[in-house]
């Protein structure tokens, strides 16, 4: 559909934000822990912080939760019985505070949990998710969205998207009809707004290399001492794929209480080393060079040559959050 | 099916459990509910994921032959967490299945050749599957031959079927164990599959590779087969990489741009050697 | 700090060492660690305040054991890992160069494991009284309180185990989190399995820790974790005397006396 | 409402506690029956995972005991599991895990009465506290809530 415009007035949002807790939504928002932002439950408005860049958490946690049941069953020495967590009742979710990044992460994340097999916990899911986003007015040295086809005020994702315009007051772009419903359930919040004076609102955020032909480099790249040289000092940990709006790589366990128990899945990184393991000892990814190898390729040389988009959103948690200062940006840019 | 859950398997019994090597049992498994049991077909080639509730599921190929119907088989070492609670179930007991998953040999492009069936230690089942489905339509088919081989005697599987395959005119059966696992009445071979491989020299005219085993084995194995004259897309061989989803999303059995669970895991060798070494 | 750089560049032109080990400049103002195999990258050393990452945590990583023998710059946090390490056999003294830094930023040679010992005797590990404060004030909570303050705390755990990667003294090849039969801890993060990851976490740490804090600063949550290892070296202290690495020590945890102390065993 | 039943486990000494306990039950002496008795070889080979396990699966109370100290059929079991109990309930406290919920004690192998009072103290002191719901809250997580 048409984006169309609109002005909300700054008390107007928090009025937005009561009047969906009202109607029953669950709120995801960035909420200030320490020096950090972090997508939480948040039920009170004042809890929300608008003091960050990207959060620390992804988003990505309201449709691909890091634990979430697929079934639970119940055993008997006759008798054993499924019950499909797939027709239990998933909350109705607002994301408030995403940035532009984080809402185009979902349309990858999509992709990924559907294709020949489509999965519905994640549909379920994902169908009751609204976004309304915030457009980015700073930005640091781990920002890079314009390199991979985003920005600061992209619209892609997103049902909503605000930009704090120079009075104080915020530019409503309407995006999708979902949106639009939103709108006209609140039109007292919402003035109509013609004319868009976004740009100038925005951070600006430089583009650091081209994605087409990193693309084409990394088709033969598979062999290079490069690998092994930018992650000599990675800790092995998971944390850039935990942060990760795209990352969606799983497990899958048993928890088991006596007869009864619960198949679940839970997030899984390419950076462990027991990812690949084999039972017999085998590891067809033996080091944790191999490891940042099929992290770098698969987001930006594999996805991208099956979905045209990358697999990555250029948001920089990954970089931010690495114990080890492993920087995406660097890898990608020395390539 | 696209309403479904893709991640509840099918409850199965299991009907008969046959201890086929130390440690390695197969397992035959029927269907609780019937619908289940007519509506389901598979392909020689795929796998399925198989659980015991409250432990987990584990990745092994389908060891029966799809022209049996009624049932499936797997076959499976004790090796880990689930395969050890596997081991433990007795006949009777329920486990979970979801599949068929992945590729297939392409057995229908397969008529009128020959087929050679290179096999090593626990890797005899997924090719058991294509060697029974060969079998039981033998008429599309020209030679059969199998060399299989384990680690010792004791180590063969499928004891019962390698006899009844030596026995048959239409099979070819080289079988052999690596040098000192042999014992004083052993008839076969002695040595390593590719050696005896290079010793028995199948012709290449026609034919259709089919290997699969150790790493090990398929690294030494496929040099032998071009030796005789195999081309790179009349080699096939299953990978066994490590999987959780069985349908390429759960990411880790990803090998440059496939996934081995959805796009394999029958590659031929002409598409093997296209991939990243990561399998 | 041109005379690290010139001591590191020295050490790899003779050939003493293969790899130096030291900290670079990384992202916007934060640290990065260089790992030198030339003499010329040895001029992209740099020591200031702001390097805190832990570098005693590559000495047991199999890809950089690879590189061949290294040189290590230590200040004192570092050195008490190393210590630590010695003292848990994982290190000898002729497979590495210790480039030590004094807490005035002097640089000081080690001869021997023994040396840094007797540096560190002046440099004992204290808890900062903003930690013990936090500490007290933890403990005197009513005891379901404290329960749910930590519970809520380990929440936002996902399990990416970075604390783990981040410290030197997890150098386990198999972590008893990654053991399967038995499956002691959930792979999955809930607050069971959250709970279960942590106490076990400090609970191998107990005698062991030096106060580093690479656990907490790794962690990409801000979970303060480093609470917990804090108080297990109070407890130390408390219980048997002292804490802190010792060569002709075993750890608290590896040894006993028939005397020891306490109070609640009937 | 039926009353409440605390679960108790105990990890006991193959050595020590587990024959006291043994002679508490041929010396007839009456005891709550509330525990259900796990044996190790030793105090020392107790790895603390197994008394989180516990709670894990329900458990109100736990009882570990062993041999008096200068007893253990090992020499020095005893003494290393002391340590580690030491330094196990610091670190259960400042969690806010309820270390009255756990009772250590040494019983040896003619302590049949001090078995039988161990016992039945421990089964007093949880009675009082309740059933361990903060910690089967967390426990339960999964099996309650569908989300997350």
């Amino acid at each position: 559909m048409q984006t169309e415009n609109y002005l909300i007035r700054k008390p107007s949002l928090e009025k937005l934000f009561n009047d969906l807790i009202g109607g029953g939504k669950t709120i995801y928002a960035p909420k200030a822990k320490g020096d950090l932002a972090l997508f939480s439950d948040v039920k009170t408005y004042s809890d929300i912080t608008e003091d960050y860049i990207v959060t620390a958490n992804s988003a990505k946690l309201v449709v691909f939760p890091r634990t979430e049941k697929l079934f639970s069953y119940h055993k008997s020495k006759e008798k054993t019985e499924i019950t499909d967590a797939a027709g239990s009742t998933f909350p109705d979710v607002v994301l408030w505070g995403t940035r532009p990044c984080d809402a185009a992460a979902f349309i990858p994340l999509t992709d990924t949990f559907n294709g020949d097999y489509k999965d519905i916990i994640f549909n379920n899911r994902r169908e009751r998710v609204f976004l309304i986003s915030f457009s980015c007015s700073r930005s640091d040295e781990y920002c890079f969205c314009t390199s991979v086809n985003s920005g600061p005020g992209n619209t892609s994702g997103s049902d909503i998207l605000f930009t704090k315009l120079s009075g104080g007051d915020y530019l409503a772009e309407v995006i999708t009809p979902k949106g639009q419903l939103l709108v006209s359930e609140n039109s007292d919040l919402f003035e109509t707004k013609s004319e868009e004076d976004k740009e100038q609102q925005l951070a600006v955020v430089a583009t650091r290399f081209n994605q087409v032909e990193i693309q084409a480099k990394l088709q033969n790249l598979f062999e290079n001492p490069v690998w092994d040289d930018k992650s000599r000092a990675c800790l092995g940990c998971g944390s850039c794929a935990y942060v990760c709006p795209v990352c969606s790589c799983f497990d899958i366990q048993d928890e088991a209480h006596g007869n009864k128990g619960t198949r679940l899945r839970c997030w899984d990184s390419c950076g462990f080393g027991l990812f690949t393991l084999h039972t017999s000892g085998h590891n067809p990814r033996e080091t944790q060079g191999a490891r940042w190898r099929q992290r770098i390729l698969h987001k930006f040389l594999y996805v991208p040559n099956k979905s045209k988009i990358a697999g990555c959103v250029g948001c920089g948690r990954c970089s931010r959050s690495c114990p080890a200062d492993i920087n995406i940006l660097d890898t990608l840019t020395s390539l | 099916m696209s309403n479904q859950n893709i991640y509840i398997p099918y409850l199965m019994r299991i009907e008969k459990i046959t201890l086929e090597a130390p440690g390695v049992k197969t397992f035959r498994l029927k269907f609780e509910n019937e619908e289940d049991a007519e509506t389901f077909s598979f392909k020689a080639g795929q796998f399925g994921e198989y659980s015991i509730m409250g432990v987990g599921e584990s990745t092994f190929c389908i060891a029966s032959s799809p022209t049996r119907k009624g049932y499936i088989e797997c076959t499976f070492r004790q090796a880990g967490k689930v395969t050890s609670a596997l081991a433990l179930a007795e006949e009777g007991d329920v486990v979970g299945f979801r599949g068929p998953y992945g590729n297939t040999f392409p057995l229908d492009a397969w008529k009128g050749k020959s087929l050679l069936f290179i096999a090593g230690g626990i890797a005899l089942p997924p090719m058991r599957c294509v060697i029974w489905n060969a079998l039981d339509t033998r008429e599309n088919f020209k030679d059969i031959t199998i060399v299989y081989g384990a680690k010792s005697v004791d180590d063969l599987v499928y004891k019962d079927e390698l006899a009844e395959w030596r026995s048959r005119p239409d099979v070819k059966l080289v079988t052999t164990v690596d040098p000192g696992g042999e014992t004083p009445d052993w008839k076969g071979e002695i040595g390593f599959v590719p050696m005896v491989l290079e010793k028995t020299a199948p012709s290449s005219e026609n034919t259709i590779a089919i290997v699969c085993g150790p790493p090990i084995m398929i690294k030494f194995t496929f040099p032998v087969l071009e030796k005789l004259g195999f081309t790179e897309e009349n080699i096939y061989t299953t990978l066994e990489n490590r999987m959780k989803c069985g349908f390429g999303k759960c990411g880790r059995c990803n090998v440059g741009e496939v996934y081995v669970c959805k796009d394999g895991p029958v590659f031929s060798y002409e598409q093997l050697k296209l991939l990243p070494a990561e399998y | 700090m041109s005379e690290l750089i010139k001591k590191a560049a020295a050490l790899l032109e003779s050939k003493s060492v293969q790899v130096v080990i030291g900290y670079g400049k990384g992202t916007g103002n934060r640290t990065r660690t260089i790992f030198a195999t030339q003499v010329t990258e040895c001029e992209n050393l740099i020591f200031d305040s702001r390097c805190v990452q832990n570098l005693a945590v590559y000495l047991t990583k199999l890809e950089i054991k690879k590189l061949g023998k290294p040189a290590i710059v230590a200040p004192v946090p570092v050195l008490r890992s190393i210590l630590q390490l010695a003292v848990e056999n994982q290190i000898t003294e002729s497979d590495l160069v210790i480039l030590g830094i004094t807490s005035e930023s002097e640089l000081i040679d080690f001869e021997s494991f023994a040396a840094i010992e007797t540096f560190l005797t002046t440099h004992k590990i204290e808890i900062e009284e903003k930690y013990t404060k936090t500490i007290d004030a933890i403990k005197a909570m009513p005891v379901a309180e404290r329960f749910a303050y930590w519970v809520k705390e380990l929440e936002s755990c996902f399990k990416c185990y970075a604390c783990r990667g981040a410290c030197p003294l997890c150098y386990c090849t198999r972590c008893t989190v990654d053991d399967n039969q038995p499956q002691w801890i959930s792979v999955a993060s809930h607050p069971l399995g959250n709970l279960e990851w942590h106490i076990m976490r400090a609970m191998h740490l107990a005698g062991r820790c030096t106060d580093c804090e690479a656990c907490y600063n790794a962690c990409p949550m801000g979970i303060p974790i480093h609470l917990l290892t804090k108080s297990m070296l109070q407890d130390v202290a408390d219980n048997f005397g002292s804490y802190g690495p010792s060569l002709d020590k075993q750890n608290t945890l590896s040894s006993f006396k028939p005397d020891d102390k306490e109070s609640f065993i009937r | 409402m039926t009353e409440f039943e605390p679960k108790i486990i105990a990890f006991v000494c193959n050595w020590c506690t587990y024959a006291g306990a043994d002679l508490t039950g041929t010396s007839r002496i009456k005891y709550a029956q509330n525990v259900k008795i796990i044996r190790f070889p030793c105090t020392g080979r107790i790895d603390f995972m197994l008394l989180l396990k516990s709670f894990g699966e329900g458990a109100d109370g736990i009882i570990v005991s062993g041999c008096h100290p200068n007893d253990c059929h090992y020499t020095s079991g005893n003494f290393h599991a002391r340590r580690r109990w030491i330094m196990f309930r610091g670190l259960l406290d400042m969690l806010g895990i309820d270390v009255r919920r756990i009772q250590y004690s040494w019983v040896s192998a003619a302590e049949g009465f001090k078995w039988a009072d161990i016992v039945n103290s421990t089964v007093n002191t949880i009675r009082e506290l309740g059933p361990y719901t903060e910690y089967e809250k967390v426990a339960g997580y999964l099996e309650k809530e569908a989300n997350q």
